[in-house]
């Protein structure tokens, strides 16, 4: 990965001097393992800041919302994506950025690591193949491709979609990937399992929003769960308003998730929420062969139609 | 529960299921009394939110009926409305409601014959599904 | 312990429509229980959260005065959820008052010459201010009384037969203005809040207070002149206006820096304010 | 001061004893982690923890609250009037808390107990409460404790202090609520006074001197809140944020709340939510004006209340107990260490940036 990272450091620190962007957004070290921080340098003297690593799984595409300044944008497969997005639906000018592409071989589950160990762990290293945890008492090593993130292990889109420069060589992208495997199974259940599947896993949900928040899509000026007249979504933890949140906060995502699993990664609960917009995701392949961020000149699925479009469920 | 009768709401298009209605009305035909027809500009302006609210105020189903492809007033509003419902449903019910509870239908001013036989039939299914279990909004009280 | 979060229940009395758009009414209410008059024992400048069960609460200036006995007055701007729902609101309808919150500075005013400054809804506090200064046995405590109330236009001045009132008398100065007005009968100033201060207010010194209650355009404007006159920004008093829901210092939403808009204020000199962020 | 043995062996029993006279709350581990919660007649706290996922203040301060009930219902003579409702306040013990959650409830309690003011939910909940800690004899690399007024084997708050030694705990007793928990308990054996204090002093020296992660926050209160808030360094700290609740949720000393209402046919409450700077809708007025309308100054408004803001108003240091879970939790690695030390270091004479 410190290829990678040195890469990175030098396009950015290019970039600034030659004063094609104003900053670049990208990540540093964090402070505790397996997390690092969204940032931005303005100099080319601060890029040192720079890392990358199996920990980058954040969706920096969320910072680039309505910003106006000539931005350079360090982005993996998914965030390419979601910056595709942003440019369809006119939250960022293509024209703006400038776009650092990283082929990226997916990022590392720290709930699933964390959960792996009984005691704190301590620090996290990383190798090609290998992530070597330690702690105070215990030092193991893993194999990298056992501890990806479940969304990076389905995923077919590890280069950028759309880039101006790139920090690697392109990867070989995964094939014969079962996305929905998940999906189908509980499509399979009875509608009183699937009623109770989702009630266990949005039962310890504390309606922080940091899956909406963390969201690159997610920027409507006022989201439904606080608009006031009517007030559609009621503000306890009462599991109808929890599930009627999670329900339209996936809906509104239809068509436009990437699966970059940046809720998923940002809920302090642990709560599997990409279960919800995955069933879009699959649904939006099958009826309207769409997969979202591909391309700048295709509009997305709910916002055209084809006048043959299916429909065996209306009467 | 055999005495029990289903509340549906319907939401139903101003250009055109609205007035199959009225035209079931004018004609005298019969249709059971379940559905509570909330009248929208057209399919295009529904909004997911209202078919939840129906469902977490209590409504038994929901019913959204408009205008035949093609026959749009606005010309493609129902086009829209097509893709999101779809989405919609497969979503609705993979999270655990029963298919029956929630129905789509286009029908023209003019049918006020298939309007009467969708009302029977969105009712009958709603009926055999019974009251909903889940999914109901109380005002929510903790006490500890 | 006494729960400062219930309110007392109130029945509305009467509803008057102040303003020629509408949006404001002025709710009398009478106290459903006469013990609970006495326990809301409260200074004009105060404000009360008005509660209509189902719907929620706001914070709203008193503008009745507590030498005006027997109700309660709001006059309440329709903007959001709750004042919506009061203005559906008919006479005999039950809500809620829970109060009074906030501080009063009427120990500092005492002796002193009061310039009352205030413009559009925000004149409502300031009434009560009025109403208990005019009162016969409070007028000897105050020296001149000086009133400068703006409105858009003559029907969206609120009180408009007080303000005549006090116009006739000769123990307080009004002036009156409006921005603009097509009204041939008109017989006041016309002219926004601060050009009117800058020609009617009095010069300021250690006896005169300035009181400002109005749309944060007009406050900015109407501060240099105030310097201009030599008020000095402890003599400047301002009622801030924040989102709040407790009221009383404890939900955590109203601060700036350390002070709570509704518990420590809604009153603060410009002497206060600018030792605090400007967050508001 | 009294120090008490109990032999794990009578542990349960003496729980067994508790249960009716007391609801216990302890840590259990609910499939990735610790959660507080009410134990059943038999349940266990798991006290090998390292601590609870989110902090204990919904013992105290449910996220949700009934309020007040009513009835809608115009037939009804007291409709539109709001009505207190009954509530459990009947004794209950936080078993295994650890101190600087203990802590944290005096720092709050300052909130919602004040003169003018007393917040009748929670001092009631607060009063029914007593705190059984567990002293940490393995704080993780994220605590900061001792440098935020606390420790891992800090008493202030507690009624009880439990120290681990293996076979047993040593109790000390440190209120006369402690001592009748203890009696209830049945758990009898005193433990050699001067040989339990010095085991204790011993384990408490080890246990602070794992503490890897400090603040400093010497400085805070004698800089100026115009220069702090006017600082350059906010947009950085910022940038990462993306405006959840998560920290201010998971925090213990965090305690802002909404103030809803819901109806659900002709009856309705009043409930209370807890609420979070975080959000645009926490200031947001009728009007749609907005104080604090973008993310830098909800952000700054987070760490000002609880560095300088707290310090400033009750001059007893910062609103934080060092528990470090707002680091552990938040989604982007927003630290509250780092951004302690800019603002203790801020000098605004040099515009020292960071």
């Amino acid at each position: 990965m410190s290829d990678y990272t040195a890469k990175i450091k030098e396009i950015s620190a290019r970039l600034l001097k030659e004063e094609k962007v104003e900053m670049v957004i990208g990540f540093r070290k964090g402070t505790v393992p397996m997390m690092n921080e969204p940032c931005f340098v303005k100099t080319p003297e601060d890029v040192k800041e720079l890392v990358w690593d199996s920990n980058c799984g954040i969706n920096l595409a969320n910072y680039l919302t309505d910003r106006k300044e000539k931005i350079g944008i360090i982005a993996k497969g998914c965030d390419s994506r979601n910056i595709v997005t942003h440019i369809i639906e006119n939250k960022v000018k293509r024209e703006q950025l400038l776009i650092i592409g990283v082929p990226c071989k997916g990022m590392i589950d720290k709930n699933k690591i964390t959960s792996m160990f009984e005691n704190e762990i301590n620090e996290v290293l990383e190798d090609e193949e290998n992530i070597i945890v330690k702690g105070k008492v215990f030092e193991k090593t893993l194999n990298k491709n056992d501890v990806l993130q479940e969304n990076c292990k389905i995923c077919i889109h590890r280069n950028p979609v759309i880039s101006d420069e790139l920090a690697a060589d392109l990867l070989d992208e995964q094939k014969d990937i079962d996305r929905y495997e998940d999906v189908r199974k509980i499509e399979a259940m009875a509608t009183e399992d699937k009623w109770k599947y989702f009630e266990d896993l949005l039962s310890p949900c504390i309606r922080c929003y940091a899956c909406r928040n963390a969201c690159p899509l997610c920027y409507c000026p006022t989201c439904f769960v606080d608009e006031s007249r009517p007030q559609w979504v009621g503000k306890s933890l009462d599991p109808t308003d929890t599930r009627t949140f999670h329900f339209l906060r996936a809906y509104h995502c239809a068509g436009r998730c990437t699966d970059c699993g940046a809720c998923e990664r940002a809920c302090p609960m642990g709560i599997k929420v990409r279960m919800f917009t995955k069933k879009l995701e699959k649904d939006c392949l099958e009826l309207y062969g769409w997969e979202a961020g591909l391309s700048l000149d295709e509009r997305p699925p709910l916002d055209t139609y084809r006048p043959n479009d299916p429909e065996d469920f209306i009467k | 529960m055999k005495d029990w009768e289903p509340r549906i709401v319907g939401f139903l298009c101003n250009w055109c299921t609205y007035g199959a209605a009225d035209l079931a009305g004018i004609s005298r035909m019969q249709y059971p009394p379940n559905v509570k027809a909330i009248r929208i500009p057209c399919t295009g302006r529904m909004s997911p939110k209202f078919i939840l609210a129906a469902f977490m105020k209590g409504a038994d189903g929901v019913w959204v009926s408009g205008c035949h492809p093609g026959d749009c007033h606005y010309l493609e509003g129902n086009y829209y409305a097509r893709r999101k419902f779809a989405l919609f449903k497969n979503l609705i019910e993979y999270m655990g409601i029963e298919p029956g509870r929630l129905h789509f239908s286009w029908i023209s001013s003019a049918e006020s014959t298939k309007f009467a036989s969708t009302v029977k039939e969105v009712t009958s299914a709603v009926k055999a599904l019974g009251p909903r279990k889940h999914g109901i909004k109380k005002a929510f009280t903790v006490n500890s | 312990m006494q729960n400062p979060y219930l309110p007392y229940p109130v029945r509305i009395d009467e509803i008057i429509t102040e303003t020629e758009d509408k949006n404001l009414k002025t709710f009398k209410l009478v106290f459903l229980n006469p013990d609970d008059e006495e326990k809301f024992s409260y200074m004009p400048g105060q404000f009360a959260e008005l509660s209509v069960a189902g719907m929620g609460e706001i914070p709203i200036g008193i503008a009745s005065s507590p030498t005006e006995k027997g109700f309660l007055k709001f006059t309440v701007n329709k903007v959001g959820l709750v004042t919506t729902c009061l203005h559906s609101m008919k006479a005999g309808d039950i809500i809620g008052v829970r109060g009074p919150l906030g501080r009063h500075i009427w120990d500092t005013l005492k002796g002193k010459n009061v310039v009352i400054i205030g413009g559009g809804f925000a004149f409502t506090t300031l009434r009560s201010s009025i109403i208990y200064m005019l009162d016969p046995l409070n007028r000897m405590n105050f020296k001149e009384i000086h009133v400068i109330y703006g409105a858009r236009s003559p029907g969206m001045l609120l009180y408009r037969d007080e303000l005549a009132e006090w116009e006739t008398r000769d123990d307080i100065n009004m002036h009156i203005t409006v921005d603009g007005t097509d009204d041939p009968d008109w017989k006041y100033n016309v002219g926004f809040v601060p050009t009117i201060t800058e020609q009617k207010a009095p010069p300021g010194n250690s006896d005169t207070y300035a009181l400002i209650c109005g749309p944060p355009i007009m406050i900015k404007f109407t501060q240099p002149v105030l310097d201009k006159l030599g008020y000095t920004h402890n003599h400047i008093i301002m009622s801030l206006e924040m989102r709040m829901k407790c009221g009383i210092g404890i939900c955590g939403r109203c601060n700036i820096g350390k002070k709570y808009v509704c518990k420590d204020g809604p009153i603060f000199t410009l002497a206060e304010l600018d030792n605090m962020p400007k967050e508001y | 001061m009294k120090y008490i043995n109990i032999d794990k062996k009578n542990w349960a029993s003496g729980l067994e004893n508790l249960y009716g006279n007391y609801r216990l709350f302890g840590p259990v581990k609910n499939n990735k982690h610790h959660v507080l919660k009410e134990l059943g007649k038999g349940e266990l706290p798991d006290l090998n923890y390292i601590n609870t996922l989110l902090s204990p203040k919904s013992i105290v301060f449910p996220q949700s609250e009934t309020m007040f009930e009513y009835s809608l219902d115009e037939s009804k003579e007291d409709h539109h009037i709001l009505k207190e409702i009954n509530k459990d306040y009947s004794p209950r013990a936080l078993i295994g808390i650890r101190p600087c959650d203990a802590a944290s409830f005096l720092l709050v309690k300052r909130n919602f107990d004040t003169p003018e003011y007393k917040d009748p939910y929670w001092l009631s909940a607060y009063e029914a409460t007593i705190c059984i800690g567990l002293a940490c004899s393995n704080p993780c690399s994220t605590c900061f404790c001792t440098s935020a007024g606390c420790g891992p084997f800090h008493e202030d708050g507690l009624d009880l202090l439990l120290v681990d030694e293996g076979e047993n705990f040593i109790a000390k007793i440190l209120t006369p609520r402690g001592e009748n928990f203890i009696k209830s308990a049945g758990w009898k054996t005193e433990a050699d006074h001067m040989a339990a204090k010095k085991t204790i002093k011993n384990m408490k020296m080890k246990a602070e001197e794992k503490i890897a992660s400090f603040v400093s926050t010497d400085q805070l209160k004698n800089k100026s809140t115009i220069d702090l808030y006017g600082a350059p360094f906010w947009e950085k700290i910022a940038f990462a944020c993306i405006n959840c609740g998560t920290c201010t949720y998971g925090c213990p000393t965090c305690w802002c709340f909404d103030i809803q209402d819901e109806v659900s046919k002709s009856s309705g409450i009043r409930m209370r939510n807890w609420d979070s700077c975080m959000y645009p809708l926490f200031t947001l007025h009728g009007t749609g004006y907005n104080p604090r309308n973008t993310k830098v100054q909800r952000v700054r408004q987070r760490f000002m209340h609880k560095l300088k803001y707290y310090v400033d108003k009750y001059g007893d240091g910062i609103q934080c107990v060092g528990c470090g879970r707002c680091i552990r939790l938040c989604p982007v690695n927003i630290d509250i260490r780092r951004v302690c030390d800019i603002m203790n270091n801020y000098d605004s004479r040099s515009r020292l940036e960071t």
